[in-house]
């Protein structure tokens, strides 16, 4: 039997490598696949806990589905976002969309 | 040794390295398809956690979903792939050093609890069990529903929002 | 079912009113404001029906407060219940509030489509905003429970942002003088130092009492409960008393909102918002907010003794001494009136803080009592105030464009005097008596109101008892109190002299019309509250009239607090004081009234005849008698002191301004250099050594003879021209070079970027995880 | 005899016994029992293509009135039955050509992945009873979900071959099978929720009467979604030669084109025996209780059969637009797939699988066939009022051009 803290472990790497994603990329698409590692980390650790210590019920499934919905509708506004961004100001380059700039 | 523990270590390398490419190749496009792999990956181990029905929604929506999602908005947004473009922004050895601490501080974490031993095996009606507490007003239609509405909600502004003016 | 229920509906109003407003009429003036006026006077039919209904029914009339509970929002395993209070307190509010609001409201149609030009844009917002600020208002007033009146005082808070930044597109020449923008963003900034304390106060109260409704935290057993425990500040492992430090943060959301010394600098600069504004913030809402609260909390402080009351006493007293004798000093005549506003609120933090300290309960509840009446009377005649200048402003920008209309000044004049008129300048007015008559009377009553004339103006009643209480309680306090009162009489009269008075200074002044009747019909409405209001508080013991007139305030609001003073005090000693023929519970002294008498009078008199009689002003351009004189008694540099408000704004922009832009400054550098300070390090490396390889190997040798000779004159010359550079220059550079360094460096923190920000998220949050398993981790891994 | 009733099932312990005999291991007996199950599985299609190749060619010549590939002539073999061999080795001996700008390693993988992706299909098609390379307990899904395998394998493919044709290709196909996807699967969720499973073993097992009687406007939705997801006439505009050359393998030579087209036929066969499993009772048949091995007989005739509609459609019909062929997904088939789930979930719920078999399957067939009457009576109407439309949009134009 596999040990849980090998999945922990590979759950918290992947979840790492998705935030360097998120911190380091330039380009939004780059970004957003990093969110989705962060994500794909976060249902790691849900299934892996429900077949550990609750394998009977079914509340690890059915949250690691409302994660997938919740990662789905935000691909999809996100890229949506990127879409308009690139139409409006012709660059998908986070660095250049600094709206927030006081 | 067992058959299992091979086929974790293979699929985790795979997981981690594709990972591992997605955030470090400056083509984005490449960066996308390691992503599926990695995401092939992610469903493996849901196959070995003997959650298949996850294995599959994994692949459907993940790779038959926002992987192609994705490759539609680099492919309709080609110069990003310009290559004079550095791929990470000034900032990037911050973020490593982050990533890292925090990773540390998470193995550190893990490898420090006693986690409990594997409770008993997942009952063959697993999935049924599944899909009557995602429509069983006692169970958790309401959370289920709430998601229905939010994906609806996204779809929209989601047209609304990339649409042509 | 008691009636009092409707209290519930009094803020609905015009919360409906506003989201009406902002949703569906905002393209359509009439509509809007009609909705606004409508919501208002419902909120003021609605107010007067719980009001008579708690003067005449026993609920509420002071035999026990009124309170209707609902549960609103579950924390956790109790409800947290939403409440409406009425006590006496509340009533007096509750007539008050509403009226004052509904004549501002009514102006408020007059002003803004009256020579204001943006009246085309934004004025149904403008309704709306105001809506929601007496939401706020009426909201806090009837709410019974300090988290709805955290709440609805935030809401306020947020209005008054928005309302005094109405105009932010506005900008002046003289770049010292104040946009609204920035008027704007100074209130909401510096009403927040005071929130924050609320809100400290708020949990403190709640972690003490673990409630919010007044009912129990103000119930006799809580106060006992509360004077017996400490709150414990775990980070410096430090145990407070938990009622004082409850009773001052709660007095610190005060001095916030009400504008005390030291947080008073916004209320000056809130002028910068429409005139209505103006006399909302000032009269009817926002700073009566703060009175309220510390009224309202009066119980916790007077159980506190000792420091708290002190503090609130004497903070009172400075801020009412402060704002009378800055107020001498404005030209601007909505800043009179801000600076009286100060003072007149320092007098009813005064009082309040004088009866939290009194010893006996007849002084306590007189302070309390006067302290309350003053916060009414007040509103009515400083709105009065309020609304008359901006009647005054209106019409000298008319007369302004009017003047200019007939073309009487040359294109160059009229450019320049356009270019530097400013219709607030009380300089460029006079004479307006005859311009403007309605304005004129209305103005002088509520002048007259201000500075106390005695016997027919509210302002008198309740001063004065503010005054005797004084005297009996703390006569230093009084002392100061009465100068203020000198110097307030005399700052009205000044004002309206230099007003009204005399001749007119410019063409505007000249050719000035009177206001239409929307705005002139609420002066006289709320003048005559402000004449007559009084006389329902005249003391019993006042010699001759005082037994004709029932002393109706008294009798009802001291209903608020007197269990509380039962409690304090051996039931046998309070009712044997209130059972002395004078329900004032001292013998009328004479010496107090005398003393006011003559300071009011003379302050009053003074100013006439410096401002009327003997040197009026003649032209705009010509100096302040006052100015004139402190400047031949050498106290010129005094006299600037004073007119830029005692040098407060200066003082906070040098600590607190350029003390963050240096601190933000010195961590900018330190990032520059340990980041650049590599990449360049290695740069440099890489050229010096191709230098050297190239520099030794022939130049050395060769060119050394001949250069020598050269680099023996170029040491001179250079000597020289370090001298010039670095000292010369050097001192004149710096000043300039450090100011805009700092600001380049701290613009560079503000990439704008998201990720940026988020990677100073992930930091921070890193930081704190690794804190938490630093402290706490071994014991929750080893559990 | 026995051995060979059921042989498929058989062969597999009787290697593992063997290899235990010779000493090995336990587990790698397994491990090599595995490997050799999946070889066998995945050559089925392998082989079964070569000849469907040969027949589609036969049966669409015929069906163009050609004679197609036969005795006479260059053709190998009786009945040129060898003609795909000669093919393949054509294929395979032609020069490798990978354009300079193409982005090489895509380019190289995406056949690989698209021929991956059609095997790993054979994995839970049942061939007989319990003889099934695994019996997930998601089977259906399964499929479903390497469907979108394949759609990266295409993007992968246009976009690695750096072509605009290819580009557009692969965005096309993509497209298509992603809006086909909705009414494949809402198809899927009516069967699944008749037979009460996932897994196709358990879905084959409740055709006590084959589903396309029971519930055929589902079969037909099915069958024509599944033709566009593998684009086959008349939804073929992925490589429609004549607006965009070959689609998303315009640049492929040699043997990778060849794994495009044996991927393709792959898909067509695997669709057939999908349909044949879900709707016309998969290995199910006279005497399979007895001889088992019947099992996979009756499987092959039956998609052949199938295999027989696709080629007929194939040879026929002519290619859609592309607008049309969306319009069509979208305003026709998704509609009436939910509507036809919400029947059959009604139906299902008011007869309830316990129920008599007969009743229920006259229950689902009744609320069938009045659905497709309802539906075929609103497309009359529509169509009634598209026809006025255009006629008084032509009076109009008249009217204008009369005067001129």
């Amino acid at each position: 039997m596999i040990p849980l803290e090998w999945y922990l472990i590979l759950a918290a790497v992947l979840f790492c490598a998705g935030l360097y994603g998120v911190l380091s990329r330039r380009n939004a698409v780059a970004i957003l696949m990093g969110v989705e590692l962060m994500l794909n980390s976060v249902n790691v650790n849900l299934v892996a806990f429900w077949r550990y210590t609750e394998p009977a019920a079914v509340t690890g499934q059915a949250f690691a589905l409302f994660v997938y919905a919740v990662a789905a509708a935000e691909a999809a506004v996100g890229l949506a976002l990127i879409i308009a961004i690139w139409r409006t100001r012709d660059t998908v380059v986070l660095e250049e969309v600094d709206l927030l700039k006081g | 040794m067992t058959l299992q523990q091979v086929l974790f270590i293979i699929f985790g390398a795979v997981t981690l390295g594709a990972a591992l490419m997605v955030v470090t190749r400056r083509n984005v496009f490449h960066a996308a398809l390691f992503l599926i792999l990695s995401f092939f990956g992610v469903a493996g181990l849901y196959v070995l956690l003997e959650a298949p029905f996850l294995a599959a929604v994994q692949l459907f929506i993940y790779v038959g979903g926002i992987a192609i999602l994705i490759l539609f908005a680099i492919m309709l947004t080609r110069d990003m792939m310009n290559p004079n473009v550095a791929g990470a922004n000034r900032q990037w050895w911050l973020a490593a050093l982050v990533a890292l601490a925090l990773c540390t501080v998470l193995g550190w974490t893990v490898l420090n609890h006693q986690w409990a031993a594997p409770a008993g095996d997942v009952p063959p009606e697993s999935i049924v069990n599944l899909g009557k507490a995602l429509v069983d007003p006692a169970g958790l239609v309401l959370p289920f529903e709430v998601t229905s509405i939010l994906l609806l909600v996204a779809l929209i502004g989601a047209v609304t929002i990339a649409r042509e003016r | 079912m008691s009636i009092l229920n409707l209290a519930w509906l009094i803020p609905a109003f015009p919360f409906l009113a506003f989201l009406a407003i902002a949703l569906f009429a905002n393209k359509d003036n009439e509509l809007s404001h009609i909705l606004a006026i409508i919501a208002i006077c419902a909120s003021f039919v609605t107010a007067q029906i719980v009001f008579w209904s708690a003067v005449l029914l026993p609920v509420g009339g002071g035999d026990y407060a009124f309170l209707s509970i609902v549960d609103w929002l579950p924390t956790g395993t109790t409800n947290f219940q939403a409440s409406v209070w009425i006590d006496p307190l509340t009533t007096v509010m509750l007539f008050m509030v509403p009226i004052t609001c509904l004549m501002i409201f009514i102006y408020s149609v007059g002003y803004m489509n009256f020579g204001t030009p943006e009246q085309d844009i934004r004025y149904a917002r403008f309704f709306a905003y105001i809506a929601l600020f007496a939401t706020g208002m009426l909201g806090m007033v009837v709410s019974g429970n300090l988290l709805m009146l955290f709440i609805f005082w935030e809401v306020m808070g947020l209005c008054s942002y928005l309302l005094i930044g109405f105009w932010f597109e506005k900008n002046y020449l003289d770049p010292n003088k104040i946009t609204p923008r920035q008027a704007g963003l100074k209130a909401f900034i510096t009403t927040r130092v005071g929130d924050l304390f609320f809100l400290l106060g708020l949990l403190a109260l709640y972690s003490a009492a673990g409630s919010l409704q007044y009912r129990d935290v103000f119930s006799p057993e809580m106060l006992h409960h509360l004077s017996e425990s400490t709150i414990h500040l775990a980070p410096l492992n430090l145990y407070l008393p938990a009622l004082p430090t409850i009773a001052l943060l709660f007095f610190g959301g005060t001095v916030g909102k009400s504008a005390q010394v030291p947080l008073h600098v916004w209320l000056p600069d809130a002028m910068e918002g429409p005139t209505p504004v103006s006399a909302l913030i000032h009269a009817a809402t926002m700073v009566s907010a703060g009175v309220y609260l510390v009224a309202r909390m009066w119980p916790l402080t007077f159980a506190a003794a000792g420091v708290a009351p002190g503090v609130v006493l004497w903070i009172g007293a400075i801020t009412a001494a402060y704002g009378a004798t800055i107020g001498a000093f404005q030209n601007d005549i909505k800043g009179v009136l801000a600076f009286s506003t100060i003072s007149q609120l320092g007098y009813m933090i005064a009082a309040l803080g004088l009866g939290a300290a009194a010893t006996s309960p007849a002084l306590q509840i007189g302070a309390y009592v006067a302290g309350v009446f003053h916060l009414i009377t007040h509103a009515f005649f400083k709105a009065l105030l309020f609304l008359a200048s901006g009647s005054v402003i209106h019409g000298i920008e008319h007369g302004h464009h009017h003047a200019h209309a007939h073309g009487e000044h040359h294109e160059k004049e009229e450019a320049h005097e356009h270019k530097e008129f400013n219709p607030n300048d009380m300089k460029n007015m006079g004479g307006l008596r005859k311009r403007m008559p309605r304005t004129f009377w209305t103005f002088l009553a509520g002048g007259l109101a201000l500075s106390g004339v005695p016997l027919i103006t509210a302002g008198f009643w309740s001063k004065d008892e503010i005054l005797a209480m004084a005297w009996d309680i703390h006569p230093a306090v009084f002392w100061v109190l009465t100068v203020s009162a000198g110097l307030t009489a005399f700052y009205t009269a000044r004002q309206i002299s230099m007003t009204f008075l005399g001749q007119p200074r410019t063409k505007a002044a000249e050719h000035a019309p009177e206001s239409v009747p929307s705005m002139t019909v609420p002066l006289i409405i709320l003048a005559v509250f402000a004449i007559s209001l009084g006389w329902v508080g005249i003391p019993d013991n006042f010699p001759v009239i005082g037994p004709l007139v029932p002393n109706w305030v008294h009798g009802f609001v001291e209903k608020t607090i007197e269990e509380y003073v039962h409690v304090e005090h051996t039931a046998g000693g309070y009712l044997a004081s209130l059972a002395l023929p004078e329900a004032g519970g001292h013998a009328f002294n004479w010496a107090p009234l005398i003393i006011v008498f003559c300071f009011a009078m003379g302050g009053l008199g003074l100013g006439f005849l410096v401002y009327w009689k003997w040197m009026p002003l003649t032209r705009a351009d010509e100096l302040d008698p006052l100015e004139r004189g402190m400047r031949t008694l050498g106290l010129g540099f005094l006299y600037e002191f004073l007119r830029r408000r005692a040098m407060f704004d200066e003082l906070y922009q040098w600590i607190f301004i350029q003390g963050s832009i240096l601190v933000a400054g010195a961590f900018a550098w330190f990032d520059r250099t340990i980041v650049d300070g590599i990449v360049n390090g290695a740069g440099w490396l890489g050229r010096t050594l191709s230098n050297l390889s190239y520099r030794y190997v022939d130049v050395a040798i060769i060119d050394a003879f001949v250069n020598l000779v050269g680099q023996v004159m170029t040491v001179i010359a250079s000597a020289n021209r370090w001298f010039d550079t670095t000292v010369v220059n050097g001192a004149v550079d710096m000043t300039g070079n450090a100011t805009t360094w700092a600001g380049k460096r701290l613009r560079e923190i503000q990439t704008g970027q998201v990720q940026s920000y988020l990677l100073m998220a992930a930091v921070s949050v890193l930081v704190l995880v690794g804190t938490y398993m630093y402290i706490y981790g071994i014991l929750w891994l080893n559990r | 005899m026995e051995f060979f009733n059921d042989f498929i099932a058989n062969v597999g312990p009787w290697l593992q016994g063997l290899l235990e005999g010779i000493g090995l291991p336990e587990v790698w007996a397994r491990v090599i029992v595995m490997g050799v199950g999946g070889i066998g599985l995945a050559l089925i299609p392998l082989v079964a293509v070569i000849f469907l190749i040969w027949a589609a060619r036969k049966l669409i010549a015929r069906m163009q009135d050609r004679i197609g590939p036969n005795n006479s002539g260059p053709y190998p073999g009786p009945y040129a039955l060898f003609q795909t061999f000669a093919d393949a080795i054509k294929m395979l001996t032609k020069e490798d050509v990978i354009p300079t700008a193409a982005d090489r390693w895509v380019f190289n993988i995406a056949p690989i992945v698209i021929l991956t992706v059609a095997v790993l299909i054979w994995a839970v098609i049942p061939v007989g009873k319990d003889m099934i390379g695994a019996d997930l307990n998601i089977g259906i899904f399964y499929v479903l979900s390497l469907g979108s395998g394949g759609m990266i394998a295409l993007m992968m493919a246009g976009w690695g071959s750096n072509n605009k044709y290819a580009l557009l290709g692969a965005l096309r196909a993509v497209a298509n099978m992603v809006s086909y996807e909705v009414p494949q699967i809402l198809s899927v969720l009516t069967v699944v929720m008749v037979a009460g499973s996932f897994s196709m073993q358990e879905i084959t097992k409740a055709q006590t009467v084959p589903f396309l009687f029971v519930i055929p406007v589902t079969a037909l939705l099915f069958f024509v979604s599944s033709l566009a997801e593998v684009g086959r006439q008349p939804y073929d505009l992925v490589e429609a030669d004549s607006e965009i050359v070959a689609g998303y393998f315009v640049e492929y030579s040699g043997m990778k084109f060849g794994q495009f087209y044996l991927s393709e036929f792959m898909n067509n066969f695997a669709i057939s025996v999908i349909t044949a499993t879900l709707f016309l009772g998969g290995w199910k048949g006279p005497f399979v209780d007895s001889v088992p091995i019947l099992g996979s007989l009756w499987l092959l005739l039956k998609s052949l059969l199938v295999f027989f509609v696709l080629l007929w459609l194939w040879g026929t019909m002519p290619r859609l637009r592309i607008d049309q062929m969306l319009n069509f997904n979208w305003k026709f088939l998704t509609p009436v797939a939910l509507v036809n789930v919400c029947v059959v979930a009604l139906v299902g719920k008011a007869v309830p699988p316990d129920a008599d078999v007969w009743l229920r399957v006259g229950a689902l067939l009744g609320a069938n066939v009045l659905l497709a009457l309802a539906v075929l009576v609103v497309l009359a109407a529509a169509g009634r009022l598209a026809r006025r439309r255009d006629e008084t949009r032509q009076a109009a134009q008249v009217e204008e051009a009369s005067p001129a």
